[in-house]
């Protein structure tokens, strides 16, 4: 589906970031005037290993057009281990999803440390054009959340 | 072992020993060099403008046609293997040069840079190997002092060419010295010949070369061998100084391999 | 057409595709430069001309005839600049207007000799002409 | 119901530039429960915090968000302000408009559409928050220092002083580091030994401090507090307590043919040694790989030669395992390796050295006996050339993006030193840029050109070359744009300083986060300089950044002082927001167990009322002492028995809805 020339499409992207890394990699995107759209909004969380895939089963419930979980690199989570449990769990999360009719391309795990602010922009402004190109996501829309 | 073989113009004309050389030892060592059909001139230097498509075509062809036989291509003149490998380097990862380049040619399936590029002296190292190469000579050029010139062209920019280390290279000192000789390691050996700078630079270019020459000659080199015909002439023709005679490695080869005498 | 020195500095960034601005005049490009001598405006200056939009003075310049494309200022630079690469697109901008050969069919005789290889005059004319 | 109040900061122009604060205001005190919404210019100020405090008060607030800057940066700042004002301090939620929005955002409208929606998230939230009583753990009142150089000296010396008993593991055989490599010292030119000696002595003759030579990190667990480290103390093969280091062993033993590591391998060393004569502590080891007698099985030379019987090849590696409050990281630098400038032909002339080679020659204890030679034919040079940024402000992938900041002040101390005891030396010095801040550098670095002559030429060298038995220097003046070509007897190459290679393994080991080019991150760039961002974790010395030696003793006081501020406390505050199980949800799967990096979750037979049944099952109990608060357990629990304290299941959910509506 190509909505490219829809000049209304505003997607609505939920970035979970981890408290130590990512969180503070986006703090240092902010700091450094790296922009990328306000499409994302972030929730703070504080390590990837807790995003539940209930969570983004909900934001696209909801309506979202893309989530994105970013966490700390592998060998660098604060607590030691918990982006690995992140990487399994969203591997699976996202195959699913894919198999259900939400393109891979509206999930993203990236992992960005608290130095890589010019990552977090980038890879922002990366899947935000992404879900530009792939438009509206409709399949697990609610239509009674409609409001 | 049968490569695709890309011999460029010079060695069909002024350099013909070079190509006879490197064909003879190629068949002596156990690989074949198949040279590919209807070739044209890869344009000699490296048209470094992205806006320059048509020029890096005659470039693509020959890397197709290795493609489409499956094989690696193999080089022996540094300013083709220059060319060439920058040219697969392209298409493999400038997307805009990529797409015209394949637009123009209008090929059966697309080429994006799947061909290997080997010059002879790294099919020498790397597939054949430098202990067996040695192995096979039976006429060691035992008591020569050789310098290794390796110019600019095979080494530079490493990013792609991807040869040797650009600042001090061993490829060509572990050739000789597999070929029983002496390898002589001198400064300027990776220093510029003048290249194409000869035709109307006549004293820029003599300047260089004198340059290399008593750099050689200072680190005790006797004679110098070469890949390349252009750093050939002007390393014979151009300067003032002392001249160390020059030679095309494939001649060393193949006298140290006993199929010629000197 | 003509163009503005600004307008032609964006052509020669565009097509040599360097960042001028990743520059740190350090001159290592310079000093490796077996041309420097010959030359009148010399690599480093290359760069910051086309920064400064000074591109006139680069088309005059007898720089891009010296240049011998040995990619030494590329190889060596600690900022990635590519000047050989800003010093072709100059001289593309020359020989690709009306009369900016540098080197012509009827001069090629009188510097031919026997043993001079094809791929001298080959790139020679590439380098040299349209 | 809750009662909430919102407060949006202006942050001065910071976030009122680009986000329309009243327009936040508005559409915040229109969200359910609501009842106070307001904006101020500095929300973090007094005046900003007091208005906080009066709001809670009069419009009896159960919860606050505040829309400013990241949650780093004030979180503490406003859970204090709420608990002076009487409530949890649990009860606040940050909307992050600064970070996050006002300083990436151009377009007013855009921004402002932004802050809105964070800030009805953090409304969502805090609306389900739950008062949180934070717990304590203890502190054991003991440090680990990590490194044995002067960062890490100096660094334990100013804990010991303050009371507390310090370790220091040092991985070779003494401590001194790289400092004790050094000649002499800029600005003052005082001999490095002079004024490191009677610091290493002090250290081991400090009864608050045992130094672990020739020893390694090997495992760390734990936390802020109550670190446990396991310390290998490698096979030294010499008895510590019968050895008088009398040094007959090093004489005596036939293998001379390792390269110094203390002399940058520009001679040989004996295969029992100590690096160097002032080492502490002055007991040599026996380095296995080179000893005839390890390799052989022959020899035995040092052990008849000892009149002590110190020496022990029996000797086995020994593990101690110890508990640390608090644990400082520094490693320290080495020089970068320069196999890929072969432009300057260090591979190839032995006459082309490394600043750090060039200490070593002009120190008296060095391999020349601190003459100025040439290394190849051990003539005194004639002229010599130093190069800068060898390797530094490189975006090639040669090299270091970064300045290595220490080169120029020594380029400009070995150019004097030079000059002054050599007059007739001709010395040149190859800059880019001459980098000079600090109190009394550029008076130096001026003399040096001055008084003592030394001629500086702006323009990055291109080659250096042999010629017959001299090398060949090619660069440019770029002042007046002229070739230089300058024939000279020694090249000097201002190598790049990067973190010593370990210090990966050791981050990983501590959970410390490492930078693109090694070096520790700091927990604030500029306010919290010395501490890592993982609690109970110090950075002390170069492991941080590049630094000279000053600032490097500056900087372990730094970390010295924190340190303390953390040993003296009897408890810490643990972090409330641990996980919790619902005991009538769960059932005793152990996923949360099996998950769980702390080893925080046990599991108990507990007598549970389930809708009036009363029976004894087995569940999972969180001891919220051990907890960090990941949250790991709380995805893989399949009944939803688990959860996060401050970061529940519905409150992210609300915060999602918030984001989605």
């Amino acid at each position: 589906m190509q909505v490219e020339n829809n000049k209304e499409f505003r997607p609505k992207i939920v970035a979970f970031c981890c408290n130590w890394c990512s969180y503070a990699g986006a703090d240092l995107a902010g700091s450094s005037r790296l922009a990328y759209p306000a499409d994302v909004k972030i929730i703070r969380v504080p390590c990837s290993c807790r995003v539940n895939p209930m969570f983004i089963l909900r934001a696209f419930q909801k309506g979202a057009d893309g989530v994105i979980m970013c966490g700390c690199h592998p060998g660098d989570c604060h607590y030691t281990s918990g982006n690995y449990y992140a990487r399994r769990r969203m591997t699976l999360l996202f195959s699913m999803l894919d198999y259900l009719g939400v393109e891979n391309g509206r999930t993203r795990v990236e992992w960005v440390s608290a130095a890589e602010g010019v990552k977090f922009s980038t890879t922002m402004n990366e899947f935000v054009a992404k879900i530009h190109s792939l438009g509206e996501n409709v399949r697990l829309e609610d239509l009674r959340c409609k409001n | 072992m049968v490569y695709s073989y890309y011999p460029g113009c010079t060695l069909k004309n002024k350099a013909q020993d070079l190509d006879k050389y490197a064909r003879m030892s190629a068949e002596a060592l156990g690989f074949t060099l198949e040279e590919i059909e209807e070739w044209q001139c890869c344009g000699a230097v490296y048209p470094q403008a992205s806006d320059e498509i048509a020029t890096k075509l005659s470039a693509v062809r020959a890397l197709n046609s290795a493609k489409e036989k499956d094989q690696d291509l193999v080089t022996l003149c540094s300013a083709c293997h220059h060319v060439i490998k920058r040219v697969n380097d392209d298409m493999k990862h400038v997307e805009d040069i990529r797409t015209r380049a394949n637009n123009y040619l209008e090929l059966e399936e697309p080429y994006e840079g799947e061909t290997q590029v080997l010059h002879f002296l790294e099919v020498l190292r790397d597939r054949v190997g430098f202990d067996v190469l040695k192995e096979k000579v039976t006429n060691p050029l035992t008591g020569k002092k050789i310098g290794a010139y390796y110019g600019c062209m095979l080494l530079r920019p490493s990013s792609v060419m991807a040869f040797d280390d650009p600042e001090n290279p061993t490829i060509m000192e572990d050739f000789i010295r597999a070929l029983g000789a002496e390898a002589v390691v001198y400064p300027y050996r990776n220093e510029c010949c003048g290249g194409y700078i000869s035709l109307k630079e006549k004293a820029l270019a003599g300047n260089l070369v004198d340059q290399v020459m008593e750099s050689a000659a200072d680190k005790g080199a006797e004679e110098l061998i070469t890949a390349c015909p252009l750093c050939l002439y002007n390393l014979k023709n151009s300067g003032s100084a002392k001249k160390l005679p020059v030679h095309y490695i494939t001649e060393l080869l193949a006298q140290a391999l006993g199929l010629i005498t000197e | 057409m003509l163009r503005t020195e600004k307008e032609q500095a964006e052509i020669i960034k565009e097509i040599s595709g360097v960042n001028t601005k990743k520059c740190m005049k350090c001159g290592k490009c310079s000093a490796s430069c077996p041309a420097y001598d010959e030359m009148d405006i010399r690599p480093h200056q290359f760069v910051s001309y086309v920064q400064n939009g000074d591109i006139n003075a680069l088309l005059e310049s007898k720089s891009i005839w010296k240049c011998l494309s040995c990619f030494a200022c590329v190889e060596r630079c600690p900022r990635d600049v590519k000047p050989a690469r800003l010093i072709e697109a100059v001289r593309l901008m020359v020989i690709r207007q009306r009369g900016g050969n540098y080197l012509t069919p009827n001069e090629v005789p009188e510097l031919l000799d026997e043993e001079l290889p094809q791929q001298l005059l080959a790139s020679a004319f590439r380098k040299y002409s349209k | 119901m809750q009662r909430i109040g919102v407060f949006v900061c202006h942050c001065g122009s910071n976030i009122a530039a680009t986000v329309d604060v009243a327009r936040v205001v508005e559409a915040a005190a229109k969200e359910p429960g609501v009842v106070h919404a307001e904006d101020y210019q500095y929300m973090c100020s007094e005046a900003g915090q007091l208005k906080i405090r009066e709001a809670i008060k009069e419009k009896n607030l159960t919860g606050i968000v505040v829309c400013s800057c990241s949650p780093r940066m004030h979180e503490n700042t406003f859970r204090q302000a709420a608990e002076r004002a009487g409530i949890n301090p649990y009860m606040v939620e940050i909307a992050n408009i600064r970070e996050h929005c006002s300083w990436i955002h151009k377009d007013m409208e855009e921004a402002t559409e932004k802050a809105v929606i964070l800030a009805r998230a953090a409304i969502a939230k805090v609306t389900l928050n739950a008062p949180l009583q934070a717990g304590t753990s203890k502190v054991v009142k003991r440090a680990l220092v990590i490194g044995g150089g002067i960062a890490g000296i100096q660094t334990a010396l100013d804990i010991a002083d303050a009371g507390y008993e310090v370790d220091i593991v040092e991985k070779t055989p003494s401590i001194g580091g790289r400092m004790s490599q050094l000649d002499k010292t800029f600005p003052t030119l005082d001999c490095s030994a002079c004024i490191l000696t009677p610091k290493m002595v002090e250290a081991s003759a400090h009864e608050k401090i045992t130094i672990y030579t020739y020893s390694e990190v090997e495992k760390v667990s734990g936390f802020v507090g109550d670190f446990t480290v396991d310390i290998r103390k490698k096979a030294r093969s010499v008895d510590m307590s019968k050895c008088t280091g009398c040094g007959v062993c090093q004489e005596k033993c036939p293998s001379k043919k390792a390269p110094s590591e203390f002399n940058r391998g520009l001679n040989t060393r004996s295969a029992i040694y100590t690096p160097f004569a002032q080492a502490i502590p002055n007991v040599p080891v026996i380095d296995r790989e080179n000893c005839i007698k390890f390799k052989t099985g022959k020899c035995g030379v040092c052990s008849k030669v000892c009149q002590a019987g110190a020496i022990d090849y029996d000797q086995q590696d020994e593990i101690v395992t110890q508990n640390y409050g608090a644990i400082v990281v520094a490693t320290g630098f080495d020089t970068i390796k320069l196999d890929e400038y072969d432009e300057y032909s260090y591979s190839t002339s032995p006459d082309v050295i490394t600043s750090l080679e060039l200490e070593r020659i002009m120190n008296a204890a060095g391999p020349t006996k601190g003459h100025l030679e040439r290394m190849s034919d051990h003539k005194a040079p004639k002229s010599m050339v130093f190069i800068q940024c060898v390797g530094s402000r490189c975006a090639d992938r040669r090299g270091k993006s970064y300045c290595s900041k220490i080169c120029c002040m020594y380029t400009a101390k070995h150019a004097m030193l030079i000059r002054d005891k050599y007059p007739d030396v001709e010395v040149t010095v190859f800059y880019i840029d001459v980098r000079t801040p600090g109190k009394n550098f550029d008076e130096f670095y001026r003399r040096a050109v001055e008084e003592y002559g030394v001629n500086y030429i702006k323009g990055q060298v291109g080659k250096v070359s042999e010629k017959g038995d001299k090398l060949l220097v090619q660069g440019v003046d770029l002042i007046d744009n002229k070739r230089i070509l300058m024939e000279t007897d020694m090249v000097v190459l201002a190598t790049a300083i990067e973190p010593n290679k370990d210090v990966r393994k050791i981050a990983t080991m501590l959970t410390a986060s490492i930078d693109t080019n090694n070096f520790l991150t700091e927990s604030h760039a500029k306010l919290r300089p010395v501490e890592s961002p993982t609690a109970g974790i110090f950075l002390s010395g170069v492991c941080q950044g590049p630094k000279d030696i000053p600032e490097t003793v500056a900087q372990a006081g730094a970390a010295a002082v924190k340190v303390v501020g953390l040993l003296a406390k009897d408890h810490l505050v643990t972090n409330p927001c641990v996980a919790k199980s619902n005991e009538l949800f769960c059932n005793g799967c152990s996923s949360c167990e099996k998950v769980c990096p702390y080893g925080a979750i046990s599991y108990e037979e507990k007598e549970v009322n389930d809708h009036g049944i009363r029976e004894t099952r087995r569940v999972a109990v969180v001891n919220s002492a051990l907890c960090q608060g990941c949250g790991a357990c709380t995805v893989a629990c399949p009944s939803g028995a688990m959860d996060l304290q401050g970061f529940s299941n519905r409150q992210i959910l609300a915060e999602v809805d918030a984001i989605c509506k």
